[in-house]
Protein backbone atom coordinates (compact mmCIF):
# COMPACT_ATOMS: atom_id res chain seq x y z
CA UNK A 1 0.00 0.00 0.00
CA UNK A 2 2.37 2.50 0.42
CA UNK A 3 4.68 3.86 -2.56
CA UNK A 4 8.07 3.67 -1.06
CA UNK A 5 10.88 6.12 -2.41
CA UNK A 6 13.75 4.14 -4.15
CA UNK A 7 17.13 5.56 -5.31
CA UNK A 8 18.44 3.23 -7.61
CA UNK A 9 22.29 4.06 -8.70
CA UNK A 10 23.79 3.15 -12.13
CA UNK A 11 27.00 4.41 -13.66
CA UNK A 12 27.95 4.78 -17.39
CA UNK A 13 31.31 5.95 -17.61
CA UNK A 14 31.93 9.46 -16.23
CA UNK A 15 28.55 10.23 -15.79
CA UNK A 16 25.86 8.42 -12.63
CA UNK A 17 22.92 8.20 -13.31
CA UNK A 18 20.00 8.45 -10.10
CA UNK A 19 16.70 6.76 -10.81
CA UNK A 20 14.03 7.86 -8.36
CA UNK A 21 11.21 6.04 -7.71
CA UNK A 22 7.93 6.73 -5.97
CA UNK A 23 7.06 9.93 -3.50
CA UNK A 24 9.75 12.47 -3.17
CA UNK A 25 8.09 14.53 -0.85
CA UNK A 26 9.53 16.55 2.69
CA UNK A 27 9.80 13.17 4.39
CA UNK A 28 11.90 11.46 1.42
CA UNK A 29 13.93 14.59 0.44
CA UNK A 30 16.95 14.11 2.95
CA UNK A 31 17.43 11.07 1.44
CA UNK A 32 17.60 12.27 -2.07
CA UNK A 33 19.85 15.09 -1.03
CA UNK A 34 22.17 12.81 1.18
CA UNK A 35 22.86 10.50 -2.53
CA UNK A 36 23.29 14.05 -4.75
CA UNK A 37 26.12 15.10 -1.38
CA UNK A 38 27.75 12.08 -1.67
CA UNK A 39 28.17 11.57 -5.40
CA UNK A 40 29.60 15.55 -5.13
CA UNK A 41 32.13 14.38 -2.66
CA UNK A 42 33.08 11.11 -4.54
CA UNK A 43 33.93 13.88 -7.34
CA UNK A 44 31.15 13.25 -9.42
CA UNK A 45 29.74 15.95 -10.97
CA UNK A 46 27.76 14.84 -14.29
CA UNK A 47 24.52 13.41 -12.88
CA UNK A 48 21.36 12.30 -14.77
CA UNK A 49 18.53 11.89 -12.52
CA UNK A 50 15.80 9.62 -14.07
CA UNK A 51 12.64 10.48 -13.03
CA UNK A 52 10.16 7.79 -15.19
CA UNK A 53 9.34 6.02 -11.92
CA UNK A 54 8.47 9.21 -10.37
CA UNK A 55 5.11 9.51 -9.43
CA UNK A 56 4.91 12.81 -7.39
CA UNK A 57 7.45 15.70 -5.91
CA UNK A 58 6.85 18.92 -3.70
CA UNK A 59 8.90 21.15 -3.25
CA UNK A 60 11.20 19.64 -1.03
CA UNK A 61 12.63 17.26 -3.48
CA UNK A 62 12.84 20.58 -5.87
CA UNK A 63 14.46 22.06 -2.99
CA UNK A 64 17.66 19.38 -3.84
CA UNK A 65 17.59 20.08 -7.02
CA UNK A 66 17.66 24.14 -6.17
CA UNK A 67 20.68 23.60 -3.90
CA UNK A 68 23.14 21.68 -5.63
CA UNK A 69 22.88 23.21 -9.23
CA UNK A 70 25.14 25.56 -9.51
CA UNK A 71 27.91 23.37 -7.30
CA UNK A 72 27.63 21.12 -10.38
CA UNK A 73 27.72 23.31 -12.55
CA UNK A 74 30.95 25.52 -11.69
CA UNK A 75 32.91 22.05 -11.48
CA UNK A 76 31.89 21.80 -14.50
CA UNK A 77 29.24 19.20 -14.35
CA UNK A 78 25.70 19.49 -14.43
CA UNK A 79 22.18 17.78 -13.25
CA UNK A 80 19.99 16.73 -15.71
CA UNK A 81 16.53 15.41 -15.38
CA UNK A 82 15.38 12.79 -17.61
CA UNK A 83 11.95 11.56 -18.68
CA UNK A 84 9.39 13.58 -16.16
CA UNK A 85 5.82 12.30 -16.31
CA UNK A 86 3.72 15.03 -17.16
CA UNK A 87 2.41 15.94 -13.50
CA UNK A 88 5.60 16.32 -12.10
CA UNK A 89 7.01 18.00 -14.78
CA UNK A 90 4.00 20.64 -14.43
CA UNK A 91 5.52 21.36 -10.94
CA UNK A 92 9.28 21.81 -12.11
CA UNK A 93 7.00 24.17 -14.52
CA UNK A 94 4.88 26.24 -12.42
CA UNK A 95 8.45 27.23 -10.56
CA UNK A 96 10.29 27.88 -13.32
CA UNK A 97 12.50 25.08 -13.27
CA UNK A 98 12.12 24.22 -17.13
CA UNK A 99 14.24 27.64 -17.80
CA UNK A 100 17.20 26.71 -15.67
CA UNK A 101 17.10 22.91 -15.16
CA UNK A 102 17.83 20.70 -18.71
CA UNK A 103 14.70 18.68 -18.79
CA UNK A 104 15.30 15.78 -21.67
CA UNK A 105 13.14 13.26 -22.52
CA UNK A 106 14.69 9.98 -21.11
CA UNK A 107 18.25 9.15 -20.18
CA UNK A 108 20.46 8.29 -23.32
CA UNK A 109 19.41 12.22 -24.34
CA UNK A 110 21.00 12.92 -21.06
CA UNK A 111 23.58 11.22 -21.41
CA UNK A 112 24.37 12.64 -25.18
CA UNK A 113 24.39 16.01 -24.25
CA UNK A 114 26.70 15.42 -21.51
CA UNK A 115 29.17 13.72 -24.65
CA UNK A 116 28.73 16.65 -26.70
CA UNK A 117 29.57 19.31 -23.81
CA UNK A 118 32.99 17.72 -22.77
CA UNK A 119 33.69 18.33 -19.05
CA UNK A 120 36.14 21.30 -17.90
CA UNK B 1 -21.34 8.48 -13.11
CA UNK B 2 -23.29 11.98 -12.86
CA UNK B 3 -22.45 13.71 -9.20
CA UNK B 4 -25.61 13.65 -6.82
CA UNK B 5 -27.34 16.66 -6.77
CA UNK B 6 -29.37 16.21 -3.63
CA UNK B 7 -25.92 15.41 -1.26
CA UNK B 8 -23.73 17.72 -3.70
CA UNK B 9 -25.89 21.15 -2.22
CA UNK B 10 -24.77 20.59 1.24
CA UNK B 11 -21.63 21.54 2.27
CA UNK B 12 -19.64 18.34 3.42
CA UNK B 13 -17.36 18.50 5.58
CA UNK B 14 -14.19 16.31 6.50
CA UNK B 15 -11.24 16.41 9.21
CA UNK B 16 -7.84 14.65 9.78
CA UNK B 17 -5.54 15.27 12.72
CA UNK B 18 -1.97 13.39 12.75
CA UNK B 19 0.72 13.83 14.82
CA UNK B 20 3.35 16.57 13.05
CA UNK B 21 5.83 14.30 11.25
CA UNK B 22 6.83 14.01 7.47
CA UNK B 23 5.90 10.39 7.52
CA UNK B 24 2.28 11.59 7.73
CA UNK B 25 2.13 13.53 3.91
CA UNK B 26 1.31 10.06 2.85
CA UNK B 27 -1.87 9.52 4.55
CA UNK B 28 -2.71 13.56 4.36
CA UNK B 29 -2.50 13.43 0.50
CA UNK B 30 -4.63 10.65 0.36
CA UNK B 31 -7.22 12.27 2.13
CA UNK B 32 -6.80 15.22 0.14
CA UNK B 33 -7.41 13.01 -3.16
CA UNK B 34 -10.56 11.36 -1.25
CA UNK B 35 -12.56 14.22 -0.79
CA UNK B 36 -11.01 15.95 -3.96
CA UNK B 37 -12.81 13.01 -5.67
CA UNK B 38 -16.25 13.30 -3.96
CA UNK B 39 -16.13 16.53 -4.80
CA UNK B 40 -15.88 16.15 -8.53
CA UNK B 41 -12.77 17.63 -8.91
CA UNK B 42 -10.51 16.49 -12.26
CA UNK B 43 -7.64 14.52 -12.35
CA UNK B 44 -5.54 18.09 -12.80
CA UNK B 45 -7.27 19.57 -9.94
CA UNK B 46 -6.96 16.77 -7.32
CA UNK B 47 -3.11 16.72 -8.17
CA UNK B 48 -3.07 20.99 -7.23
CA UNK B 49 -5.08 20.39 -4.31
CA UNK B 50 -2.83 17.52 -3.33
CA UNK B 51 0.31 19.16 -3.98
CA UNK B 52 -0.69 22.61 -2.14
CA UNK B 53 -2.25 21.00 0.97
CA UNK B 54 1.35 18.75 1.11
CA UNK B 55 3.09 22.36 1.11
CA UNK B 56 1.17 23.88 3.85
CA UNK B 57 1.37 20.53 6.31
CA UNK B 58 5.12 20.29 5.63
CA UNK B 59 5.32 23.83 6.50
CA UNK B 60 3.53 23.02 10.16
CA UNK B 61 5.20 20.01 10.64
CA UNK B 62 8.74 21.70 10.11
CA UNK B 63 8.55 25.56 10.83
CA UNK B 64 5.66 25.83 13.29
CA UNK B 65 5.98 22.68 15.40
CA UNK B 66 10.23 21.75 14.82
CA UNK B 67 9.10 17.86 13.65
CA UNK B 68 7.63 17.96 17.40
CA UNK B 69 5.85 14.06 17.03
CA UNK B 70 3.68 15.00 20.29
CA UNK B 71 2.19 18.34 18.36
CA UNK B 72 -0.87 17.70 16.09
CA UNK B 73 -1.05 18.80 12.57
CA UNK B 74 -5.02 19.71 11.23
CA UNK B 75 -6.52 19.20 7.97
CA UNK B 76 -10.47 20.62 7.34
CA UNK B 77 -11.65 20.26 3.92
CA UNK B 78 -15.09 21.05 3.68
CA UNK B 79 -16.91 21.10 -0.40
CA UNK B 80 -20.43 22.12 -1.79
CA UNK B 81 -20.97 22.94 -5.35
CA UNK B 82 -18.91 26.40 -5.59
CA UNK B 83 -15.48 25.35 -3.92
CA UNK B 84 -13.05 22.93 -2.07
CA UNK B 85 -11.90 24.22 0.51
CA UNK B 86 -8.91 23.45 2.51
CA UNK B 87 -7.91 24.89 6.19
CA UNK B 88 -4.38 23.84 7.24
CA UNK B 89 -4.48 24.69 11.13
CA UNK B 90 -1.19 24.86 13.36
CA UNK B 91 -0.70 25.62 17.27
CA UNK B 92 2.90 27.23 16.94
CA UNK B 93 4.30 31.13 16.65
CA UNK B 94 2.78 31.56 13.70
CA UNK B 95 4.82 34.21 10.99
CA UNK B 96 3.88 37.08 8.90
CA UNK B 97 3.31 35.94 5.80
CA UNK B 98 3.78 39.43 3.96
CA UNK B 99 7.39 39.40 4.89
CA UNK B 100 8.56 36.22 3.43
CA UNK B 101 10.86 36.71 0.71
CA UNK B 102 9.78 36.10 -2.46
CA UNK B 103 12.82 36.02 -4.14
CA UNK B 104 13.60 35.20 -7.67
CA UNK B 105 14.17 31.43 -8.36
CA UNK B 106 17.66 32.65 -9.85
CA UNK B 107 18.61 34.38 -6.68
CA UNK B 108 17.52 31.59 -4.34
CA UNK B 109 19.77 29.14 -6.62
CA UNK B 110 22.90 31.21 -6.05
CA UNK B 111 22.57 31.31 -2.64
CA UNK B 112 22.52 27.87 -3.23
CA UNK B 113 18.70 27.97 -0.88
CA UNK B 114 17.36 24.53 -0.44
CA UNK B 115 13.93 25.70 0.39
CA UNK B 116 11.60 28.37 -0.48
CA UNK B 117 9.69 27.19 -2.90
CA UNK B 118 6.53 26.30 -0.39
CA UNK B 119 4.26 29.23 -0.20
CA UNK B 120 4.88 30.27 -4.11
CA UNK B 121 3.86 26.96 -5.21
CA UNK B 122 0.69 27.13 -2.98
CA UNK B 123 -0.31 30.56 -4.22
CA UNK B 124 0.27 29.33 -7.91
CA UNK B 125 -2.08 25.82 -7.81
CA UNK B 126 -4.72 27.64 -5.70
CA UNK B 127 -7.49 30.28 -6.64
CA UNK B 128 -7.41 31.32 -3.31
CA UNK B 129 -5.52 31.80 0.31
CA UNK B 130 -5.90 33.39 3.08
CA UNK B 131 -4.13 33.19 6.41
CA UNK B 132 -5.00 33.71 9.40
CA UNK B 133 -2.68 34.30 12.12
CA UNK B 134 -3.38 34.22 16.05
CA UNK B 135 0.24 32.93 17.31
CA UNK B 136 0.64 30.10 19.74
CA UNK B 137 -3.62 29.69 19.88
CA UNK B 138 -4.48 29.33 16.00
CA UNK B 139 -2.67 30.22 12.59
CA UNK B 140 -4.83 28.76 9.45
CA UNK B 141 -4.17 28.73 6.20
CA UNK B 142 -6.90 28.39 4.01
CA UNK B 143 -6.88 27.15 0.46
CA UNK B 144 -9.79 27.23 -2.04
CA UNK B 145 -10.18 25.60 -5.33
CA UNK B 146 -12.86 26.84 -7.31
CA UNK B 147 -14.85 23.98 -8.88
CA UNK B 148 -15.25 24.30 -12.82
CA UNK B 149 -19.07 25.33 -13.48
CA UNK B 150 -20.95 22.36 -14.96
CA UNK B 151 -20.68 21.68 -18.26
CA UNK B 152 -17.37 23.94 -19.12
CA UNK B 153 -15.58 20.83 -20.13
CA UNK B 154 -13.95 17.83 -18.89
CA UNK B 155 -10.62 19.43 -17.37
CA UNK B 156 -9.63 23.06 -16.34
CA UNK B 157 -6.24 24.20 -17.58
CA UNK B 158 -3.28 23.37 -14.91
CA UNK B 159 -3.03 26.04 -12.47
CA UNK B 160 -5.59 29.19 -13.53
CA UNK B 161 -3.12 31.87 -13.67
CA UNK B 162 0.70 30.30 -12.37
CA UNK B 163 1.89 33.27 -10.10
CA UNK B 164 5.35 33.39 -9.98
CA UNK C 1 13.37 -1.35 7.74
CA UNK C 2 13.27 -1.19 11.28
CA UNK C 3 10.91 0.99 13.81
CA UNK C 4 12.01 4.14 15.37
CA UNK C 5 11.71 3.35 19.10
CA UNK C 6 12.04 6.81 19.68
CA UNK C 7 9.26 7.52 17.88
CA UNK C 8 7.48 4.40 19.21
CA UNK C 9 7.89 4.68 22.77
CA UNK C 10 4.95 7.79 22.68
CA UNK C 11 1.80 7.44 22.19
CA UNK C 12 0.59 8.59 18.59
CA UNK C 13 -3.19 9.92 17.98
CA UNK C 14 -4.87 10.18 14.71
CA UNK C 15 -8.41 11.11 14.24
CA UNK C 16 -10.57 10.86 11.34
CA UNK C 17 -14.29 12.44 10.97
CA UNK C 18 -16.29 12.11 7.59
CA UNK C 19 -19.79 12.71 6.71
CA UNK C 20 -22.25 9.66 7.35
CA UNK C 21 -22.44 8.16 4.12
CA UNK C 22 -21.03 4.86 2.92
CA UNK C 23 -19.05 6.52 0.04
CA UNK C 24 -16.64 7.69 2.81
CA UNK C 25 -16.11 4.01 3.99
CA UNK C 26 -13.31 3.59 1.18
CA UNK C 27 -11.31 6.92 3.33
CA UNK C 28 -11.64 5.32 6.09
CA UNK C 29 -10.01 2.18 5.13
CA UNK C 30 -7.45 3.79 3.91
CA UNK C 31 -6.95 5.88 6.90
CA UNK C 32 -7.36 2.65 9.40
CA UNK C 33 -4.62 0.89 6.47
CA UNK C 34 -2.30 3.97 7.35
CA UNK C 35 -1.96 4.15 11.04
CA UNK C 36 -1.93 0.59 10.81
CA UNK C 37 1.20 0.14 9.04
CA UNK C 38 2.94 2.95 10.57
CA UNK C 39 2.18 0.80 14.07
CA UNK C 40 3.95 -2.04 12.45
CA UNK C 41 1.21 -4.32 12.08
CA UNK C 42 1.51 -7.32 9.21
CA UNK C 43 -0.32 -7.13 6.69
CA UNK C 44 -3.19 -9.51 8.05
CA UNK C 45 -3.33 -7.46 11.24
CA UNK C 46 -3.51 -4.65 8.92
CA UNK C 47 -6.69 -6.05 6.75
CA UNK C 48 -8.10 -7.42 10.10
CA UNK C 49 -7.92 -3.89 11.85
CA UNK C 50 -9.10 -2.41 8.48
CA UNK C 51 -12.60 -4.57 8.45
CA UNK C 52 -13.36 -4.41 12.00
CA UNK C 53 -13.18 -0.40 11.29
CA UNK C 54 -15.43 -0.63 8.58
CA UNK C 55 -18.09 -2.90 10.10
CA UNK C 56 -18.11 -0.85 13.27
CA UNK C 57 -18.23 2.91 10.79
CA UNK C 58 -20.88 0.83 8.21
CA UNK C 59 -23.39 0.04 11.59
CA UNK C 60 -22.95 3.85 12.49
CA UNK C 61 -23.99 4.91 9.09
CA UNK C 62 -26.46 2.88 9.00
CA UNK C 63 -27.89 2.04 12.61
CA UNK C 64 -27.14 5.28 14.93
CA UNK C 65 -27.77 7.71 11.65
CA UNK C 66 -30.05 6.27 9.02
CA UNK C 67 -27.93 7.44 6.23
CA UNK C 68 -27.83 11.00 7.10
CA UNK C 69 -25.27 12.60 5.66
CA UNK C 70 -25.09 15.88 7.24
CA UNK C 71 -24.54 13.88 11.01
CA UNK C 72 -20.50 13.24 12.05
CA UNK C 73 -18.83 9.71 12.09
CA UNK C 74 -15.08 10.34 14.30
CA UNK C 75 -12.84 7.04 14.14
CA UNK C 76 -9.89 7.99 16.37
CA UNK C 77 -7.08 6.13 16.65
CA UNK C 78 -3.76 6.12 19.02
CA UNK C 79 -1.06 3.42 18.86
CA UNK C 80 2.14 2.60 21.17
CA UNK C 81 4.87 0.02 22.36
CA UNK C 82 1.61 -2.11 23.21
CA UNK C 83 -1.14 -1.57 21.09
CA UNK C 84 -3.38 -0.48 18.33
CA UNK C 85 -6.68 0.70 19.75
CA UNK C 86 -9.00 2.54 17.61
CA UNK C 87 -12.53 3.97 18.81
CA UNK C 88 -15.92 4.90 16.38
CA UNK C 89 -17.77 6.91 17.83
CA UNK C 90 -21.35 8.18 16.90
CA UNK C 91 -24.24 10.89 18.89
CA UNK C 92 -26.88 8.44 18.03
CA UNK C 93 -29.96 6.82 19.58
CA UNK C 94 -27.59 3.84 21.46
CA UNK C 95 -28.33 0.42 22.18
CA UNK C 96 -27.79 -2.35 24.01
CA UNK C 97 -24.77 -4.48 22.37
CA UNK C 98 -25.53 -7.49 25.24
CA UNK C 99 -28.99 -7.51 23.37
CA UNK C 100 -28.67 -7.55 20.00
CA UNK C 101 -29.31 -11.50 19.09
CA UNK C 102 -26.30 -13.79 18.09
CA UNK C 103 -28.29 -15.69 16.11
CA UNK C 104 -26.51 -19.11 14.24
CA UNK C 105 -25.22 -18.77 10.98
CA UNK C 106 -28.14 -20.75 9.59
CA UNK C 107 -30.43 -19.64 11.24
CA UNK C 108 -29.89 -15.78 9.88
CA UNK C 109 -29.91 -18.35 6.41
CA UNK C 110 -33.36 -19.80 6.69
CA UNK C 111 -34.50 -16.50 7.91
CA UNK C 112 -33.25 -14.63 4.51
CA UNK C 113 -31.45 -12.30 6.75
CA UNK C 114 -29.09 -9.90 4.96
CA UNK C 115 -27.54 -8.97 8.36
CA UNK C 116 -26.56 -9.43 11.86
CA UNK C 117 -22.95 -10.70 10.86
CA UNK C 118 -21.18 -6.85 11.51
CA UNK C 119 -20.42 -7.37 15.25
CA UNK C 120 -19.59 -10.92 15.38
CA UNK C 121 -17.10 -10.26 12.82
CA UNK C 122 -15.81 -7.28 14.90
CA UNK C 123 -15.17 -9.43 17.89
CA UNK C 124 -13.43 -12.28 15.92
CA UNK C 125 -11.42 -9.35 14.22
CA UNK C 126 -9.40 -7.55 17.65
CA UNK C 127 -8.12 -8.61 20.84
CA UNK C 128 -10.48 -6.20 22.60
CA UNK C 129 -13.79 -4.49 22.05
CA UNK C 130 -15.55 -1.98 24.61
CA UNK C 131 -18.61 -0.34 23.84
CA UNK C 132 -19.79 2.57 25.87
CA UNK C 133 -23.01 3.92 25.04
CA UNK C 134 -24.46 7.68 26.21
CA UNK C 135 -27.65 7.63 24.20
CA UNK C 136 -27.93 10.99 21.86
CA UNK C 137 -24.25 12.34 23.66
CA UNK C 138 -21.47 9.74 22.63
CA UNK C 139 -21.92 5.92 21.68
CA UNK C 140 -17.92 4.66 21.55
CA UNK C 141 -16.71 1.27 20.21
CA UNK C 142 -13.43 0.56 21.20
CA UNK C 143 -11.48 -1.74 19.78
CA UNK C 144 -8.12 -3.00 20.67
CA UNK C 145 -5.53 -4.84 18.45
CA UNK C 146 -2.43 -5.58 20.55
CA UNK C 147 1.02 -5.67 19.05
CA UNK C 148 2.66 -9.07 18.74
CA UNK C 149 5.91 -8.86 20.88
CA UNK C 150 9.08 -8.03 18.78
CA UNK C 151 10.58 -10.88 17.74
CA UNK C 152 8.00 -13.51 18.22
CA UNK C 153 7.84 -13.80 14.20
CA UNK C 154 6.37 -12.02 11.07
CA UNK C 155 3.02 -12.47 11.49
CA UNK C 156 0.58 -13.58 13.93
CA UNK C 157 -2.24 -15.96 12.85
CA UNK C 158 -5.14 -14.38 11.27
CA UNK C 159 -7.88 -13.81 14.24
CA UNK C 160 -6.01 -15.31 17.32
CA UNK C 161 -9.51 -17.49 18.80
CA UNK C 162 -12.24 -16.61 16.38
CA UNK C 163 -15.52 -16.73 18.63
CA UNK C 164 -18.50 -17.35 16.39
CA UNK D 1 -7.12 6.05 -7.19
CA UNK D 2 -10.69 4.94 -6.74
CA UNK D 3 -10.75 1.15 -6.74
CA UNK D 4 -14.31 0.76 -8.15
CA UNK D 5 -16.95 -2.04 -7.89
CA UNK D 6 -17.36 -4.20 -11.27
CA UNK D 7 -20.02 -6.78 -11.97
CA UNK D 8 -19.60 -8.26 -15.16
CA UNK D 9 -22.36 -10.87 -16.53
CA UNK D 10 -21.57 -13.75 -18.44
CA UNK D 11 -23.78 -16.70 -19.70
CA UNK D 12 -22.50 -20.33 -19.77
CA UNK D 13 -25.38 -22.33 -21.00
CA UNK D 14 -28.49 -22.62 -18.23
CA UNK D 15 -25.32 -21.15 -15.62
CA UNK D 16 -25.18 -17.26 -15.07
CA UNK D 17 -21.29 -16.19 -13.66
CA UNK D 18 -20.98 -13.07 -12.15
CA UNK D 19 -17.86 -11.72 -11.87
CA UNK D 20 -16.98 -9.01 -9.15
CA UNK D 21 -14.22 -7.16 -9.12
CA UNK D 22 -13.10 -4.02 -6.24
CA UNK D 23 -14.22 -4.03 -3.28
CA UNK D 24 -17.61 -4.72 -1.68
CA UNK D 25 -19.12 -3.18 1.35
CA UNK D 26 -21.80 -1.49 2.60
CA UNK D 27 -21.58 1.25 -0.18
CA UNK D 28 -21.13 -1.32 -3.05
CA UNK D 29 -23.58 -4.29 -1.66
CA UNK D 30 -26.83 -2.71 -2.68
CA UNK D 31 -25.64 -2.94 -6.60
CA UNK D 32 -24.75 -6.57 -6.33
CA UNK D 33 -28.13 -7.43 -4.32
CA UNK D 34 -29.68 -5.65 -7.42
CA UNK D 35 -27.93 -7.93 -9.46
CA UNK D 36 -28.13 -11.09 -8.03
CA UNK D 37 -32.37 -10.46 -7.60
CA UNK D 38 -32.38 -9.83 -11.21
CA UNK D 39 -30.75 -12.93 -12.00
CA UNK D 40 -33.65 -15.07 -9.72
CA UNK D 41 -36.65 -12.88 -11.28
CA UNK D 42 -35.62 -14.05 -14.80
CA UNK D 43 -35.68 -17.45 -13.56
CA UNK D 44 -31.61 -17.90 -13.04
CA UNK D 45 -31.04 -19.95 -10.17
CA UNK D 46 -27.47 -21.11 -11.42
CA UNK D 47 -25.28 -18.41 -10.43
CA UNK D 48 -21.77 -18.79 -10.17
CA UNK D 49 -19.51 -15.78 -8.49
CA UNK D 50 -16.02 -15.81 -10.06
CA UNK D 51 -13.88 -13.18 -7.10
CA UNK D 52 -10.96 -13.39 -9.34
CA UNK D 53 -10.69 -9.45 -8.90
CA UNK D 54 -12.64 -9.05 -5.82
CA UNK D 55 -10.02 -7.53 -2.99
CA UNK D 56 -12.20 -7.05 -0.70
CA UNK D 57 -15.37 -7.78 1.08
CA UNK D 58 -17.39 -6.33 4.15
CA UNK D 59 -20.18 -7.78 6.15
CA UNK D 60 -22.68 -6.27 3.62
CA UNK D 61 -21.37 -8.34 1.12
CA UNK D 62 -21.23 -11.30 2.96
CA UNK D 63 -25.03 -10.75 3.59
CA UNK D 64 -26.23 -10.50 -0.17
CA UNK D 65 -25.13 -14.61 -0.42
CA UNK D 66 -27.00 -15.19 2.85
CA UNK D 67 -29.67 -13.59 1.80
CA UNK D 68 -30.29 -15.43 -1.72
CA UNK D 69 -28.73 -18.85 -1.01
CA UNK D 70 -32.02 -20.52 0.26
CA UNK D 71 -34.29 -19.27 -2.38
CA UNK D 72 -31.51 -20.17 -5.04
CA UNK D 73 -31.25 -23.97 -3.18
CA UNK D 74 -35.26 -24.30 -3.26
CA UNK D 75 -35.74 -23.57 -6.64
CA UNK D 76 -32.81 -26.18 -7.42
CA UNK D 77 -30.05 -24.32 -7.82
CA UNK D 78 -27.08 -22.96 -5.93
CA UNK D 79 -24.56 -20.07 -5.82
CA UNK D 80 -21.07 -21.03 -5.96
CA UNK D 81 -18.47 -18.96 -5.05
CA UNK D 82 -15.23 -19.40 -7.20
CA UNK D 83 -11.51 -17.94 -7.12
CA UNK D 84 -11.51 -16.04 -3.30
CA UNK D 85 -8.13 -14.48 -2.85
CA UNK D 86 -6.77 -15.78 0.05
CA UNK D 87 -7.98 -12.50 2.10
CA UNK D 88 -11.28 -12.39 1.00
CA UNK D 89 -11.56 -16.01 1.83
CA UNK D 90 -10.08 -15.66 5.37
CA UNK D 91 -13.36 -13.54 6.17
CA UNK D 92 -15.71 -16.25 4.34
CA UNK D 93 -13.88 -18.95 7.12
CA UNK D 94 -14.12 -16.73 10.26
CA UNK D 95 -18.15 -16.57 9.74
CA UNK D 96 -18.63 -20.09 8.59
CA UNK D 97 -19.28 -19.44 5.33
CA UNK D 98 -17.23 -22.22 4.22
CA UNK D 99 -19.34 -24.83 5.62
CA UNK D 100 -22.54 -23.67 3.94
CA UNK D 101 -21.33 -22.48 0.48
CA UNK D 102 -19.83 -24.17 -1.99
CA UNK D 103 -16.28 -22.53 -2.47
CA UNK D 104 -14.23 -23.65 -5.19
CA UNK D 105 -10.99 -22.68 -7.53
CA UNK D 106 -12.20 -21.07 -10.24
CA UNK D 107 -15.11 -21.02 -12.77
CA UNK D 108 -14.64 -24.00 -14.57
CA UNK D 109 -14.68 -26.09 -11.34
CA UNK D 110 -17.89 -24.65 -10.09
CA UNK D 111 -19.63 -24.98 -13.58
CA UNK D 112 -18.18 -28.30 -13.58
CA UNK D 113 -20.25 -29.02 -9.91
CA UNK D 114 -23.08 -27.96 -11.74
CA UNK D 115 -23.24 -30.06 -14.50
CA UNK D 116 -22.24 -33.30 -11.95
CA UNK D 117 -25.45 -32.10 -10.07
CA UNK D 118 -28.53 -31.62 -13.36
CA UNK D 119 -30.92 -29.15 -11.93
CA UNK D 120 -34.69 -29.95 -10.45
N1 LIG E 1 2.91 27.30 9.43
C1 LIG E 1 4.01 28.09 9.54
N2 LIG E 1 4.46 28.47 10.76
C2 LIG E 1 5.57 29.25 10.88
N3 LIG E 1 6.28 29.72 9.83
C3 LIG E 1 5.88 29.38 8.59
C4 LIG E 1 4.74 28.56 8.37
N4 LIG E 1 4.59 28.42 7.04
C5 LIG E 1 5.57 29.11 6.46
N5 LIG E 1 6.36 29.70 7.37
C6 LIG E 1 7.52 30.59 7.11
O1 LIG E 1 7.49 30.97 5.75
C7 LIG E 1 8.74 30.65 5.12
C8 LIG E 1 8.53 30.31 3.66
O2 LIG E 1 7.85 29.09 3.52
P1 LIG E 1 7.95 28.29 2.14
O3 LIG E 1 7.72 29.25 1.01
O4 LIG E 1 7.01 27.16 2.21
O5 LIG E 1 9.44 27.81 2.04
P2 LIG E 1 10.26 26.81 3.01
O6 LIG E 1 9.26 26.10 3.86
O7 LIG E 1 10.96 25.90 2.09
O8 LIG E 1 11.19 27.70 3.78
C9 LIG E 1 9.31 29.53 5.95
O9 LIG E 1 10.70 29.43 5.83
C10 LIG E 1 8.86 29.91 7.35
O10 LIG E 1 9.73 30.88 7.90
N1 LIG F 1 -23.65 2.34 16.33
C1 LIG F 1 -24.84 1.73 16.49
N2 LIG F 1 -25.94 2.47 16.83
C2 LIG F 1 -27.15 1.87 16.98
N3 LIG F 1 -27.36 0.56 16.82
C3 LIG F 1 -26.32 -0.24 16.50
C4 LIG F 1 -25.02 0.30 16.30
N4 LIG F 1 -24.17 -0.71 16.00
C5 LIG F 1 -24.91 -1.83 15.99
N5 LIG F 1 -26.21 -1.57 16.29
C6 LIG F 1 -27.32 -2.56 16.44
O1 LIG F 1 -26.75 -3.84 16.50
C7 LIG F 1 -27.32 -4.70 15.51
C8 LIG F 1 -26.32 -5.73 15.05
O2 LIG F 1 -25.28 -5.13 14.30
P1 LIG F 1 -24.41 -6.02 13.32
O3 LIG F 1 -24.02 -7.26 14.01
O4 LIG F 1 -23.31 -5.17 12.82
O5 LIG F 1 -25.39 -6.41 12.13
P2 LIG F 1 -26.16 -5.48 11.09
O6 LIG F 1 -25.55 -4.13 11.14
O7 LIG F 1 -25.95 -6.16 9.79
O8 LIG F 1 -27.58 -5.51 11.53
C9 LIG F 1 -27.79 -3.76 14.44
O9 LIG F 1 -28.82 -4.31 13.66
C10 LIG F 1 -28.25 -2.57 15.26
O10 LIG F 1 -29.54 -2.78 15.74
Amino acid sequence: MPEPFVITRAVHGEIVVLALAGFLDAHTAPRFETAVQSEIDAGHHRLVVDATALSYISSAGLGVFMGFIEEVREAGGDIKIAALAPKVREVFNLLGFDAIFDLVDDVPAAVERFTATPSA
Amino acid sequence: MVPETSVRSLEQRFILKVPSSTRNLVMIREFVNRVAEQAWLSETERGQLELAVDEACSNVIEHAYGHDVQKEVTVRATFDDDAVRIAVVDQGAGFDPEAVDQEALETLIEQRKTGGLGMRLIRSLMDEVHYEIEPGRKNELTMVKRRQPPGVGPERGSGSDPES
